[in-house]
């Protein structure tokens, strides 16, 4: 199980693709490899996805809003997309969607992006 | 008929977070809960072990972490407990939001997923001796089907 | 660098076989078993726990089972241990296709499993006391990769 | 997981088909639903598909073993199939092939019944 990413380099957006479990122990894998397809992008915005993410607890929280927090100090934006039940939960009680976007998937992920930029 | 009950110890890495929930859900596996109710209990065990390695013990793989489960009547109870630094302030821990290490980019929201995902959390800790955090959930599935079909394989 | 460890007791209860098996695979599975040695390693603590279970305690679920395991270098150790009714012929017991309880439809072949899918294995077992059993087993995975993605979680 | 069970009477052969895993605790299962099966059934064979066990130990040798006297004493055949290397490692360890017979799928397993009976 553990953590697996996948990164695609689009014009509008860096998507990011968190695959199994994110927790404390797998958060500063996500937090440095974030940061480097940060670095490397030509583009502001990052699109998480979360599809196959089987697990997060209150450590993903943590990594995700250190990301959001580089992304906006950037000027860009931070959309999440394909959230499972659990997640939406730990999102909710965080309020953290008053700061981080959601859309229902990839596409419209990109989309919601067109429009606000 | 002896209610069914593990104790688990192991030390302080962060490794040991996800073999910590694997192990709870395995051992709840046998009363059936819904997928809801595992993650719910997935995700307590990964936020108070989660804290006993990073604020109880500071990282130190020399500290212990013991988890206790067992089964009454209709509900799972999870004792969590370290012999590490301990909580000051109960108070401000319990906050929403609140944590005293925020450059290790925390959220704050452990305990309140804790109080959220369970039906009672009991916390008991005393500084420079450690923390122990008893949880119990109710599980709406049939808990008395275990000992049946323990019974069934003496035969 | 601080090797991992775990120590995990629960009652001689049959429904609690499984959850010893996952319990230690979750344990070495950081340690990226191929799934032939994680197969050896379910099946050999299926045999020590159930002849803990029926053997040493007659099925009576007051009785308690340990097991610790750890990793020495490329080798994981299990412990499985009982305080149940002991060995008096261990030599006789080892045998293969040797059992004391046919009625039970036991093959006799739980010794013998454990000594051919296991790298070594020690039996300490006092009659009226109980039963101790040590198996080591080198793993053909990178087990060094733990300590340094451990470390790496710290920041 | 634990440990499910279907049954199919043909003509030659009950065919049992053991799915999950066959342990001590599961293994009375095994005993008293299949005894009663061979009960029921009107042939004397018995075809044993092991084709979805996840994990068998030494006390699945023993189920299997009590089930063969059974069906032996009948007059009957038992052929187990679709033995996955585990189980097969076990088998060979403790002389089972002596006594039961393999076959690669249920398929062979009766057409090898149609033959010997
Ligand atoms: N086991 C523990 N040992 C010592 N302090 C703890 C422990 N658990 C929690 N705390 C304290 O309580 C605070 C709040 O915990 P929590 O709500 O889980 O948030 P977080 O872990 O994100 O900081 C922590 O920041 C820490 O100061
Ligand atoms: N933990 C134990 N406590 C007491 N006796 C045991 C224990 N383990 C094994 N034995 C004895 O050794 C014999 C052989 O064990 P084993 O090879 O596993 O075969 P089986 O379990 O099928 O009988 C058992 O029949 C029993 O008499």
């Amino acid at each position: 199980m553990s953590l697996q990413m996948e990164f695609e380099h689009r014009s509008k957006a860096l998507i990011v693709r968190l695959k199994g479990e994110l927790d404390h122990h797998t958060a500063s894998t996500v937090k440095d490899r974030m940061e480097e397809a940060i670095k490397r992008s030509n583009c502001r915005n990052v699109v998480l996805s979360m599809k196959d993410l089987v697990f997060m607890d209150s450590s993903g929280l943590g990594v995700i809003l250190g990301r959001y927090k580089l992304i906006a100090d950037l000027g860009g934006k931070m959309v999440v997309c394909d959230v499972n039940p659990a997640v939406y939960r730990l999102f909710q009680l965080s309020g953290m969607f008053k700061i981080v976007s959601m859309a229902d998937n990839e596409r419209s992920a990109i989309s919601s992006l067109g429009v606000v930029s | 008929m002896k209610n069914n009950y593990m104790k688990l110890k192991f030390p302080a890495l962060s490794e040991n977070e996800s073999f910590a929930r694997v192990a709870v859900a395995a051992f709840v596996s046998r009363l059936d809960p819904t997928l809801d109710e595992l993650t719910d209990l997935k995700t307590v065990v990964s936020e108070a072990v989660t804290n006993s390695i990073i604020h109880g013990y500071d990282n130190n793989p020399d500290g212990e972490i013991t988890i206790a489960a067992w089964v009454e009547g209709t509900e799972v109870i999870l004792v969590i407990e370290d012999q590490g630094r301990g909580i000051e302030d109960l108070d401000q821990a319990r906050q929403p939001l609140y944590t005293s290490r925020p450059e290790l980019e925390r959220s704050g929201m452990g305990f309140t997923i804790m109080e959220n995902f369970m039906d009672s959390i009991d916390i008991v800790s005393v500084p420079g001796q450690g923390t122990k955090i008893t949880m119990a959930k109710r599980m709406n599935s049939h808990l008395e089907l275990t000992d049946e079909s323990n019974a069934a394989s003496t035969g």
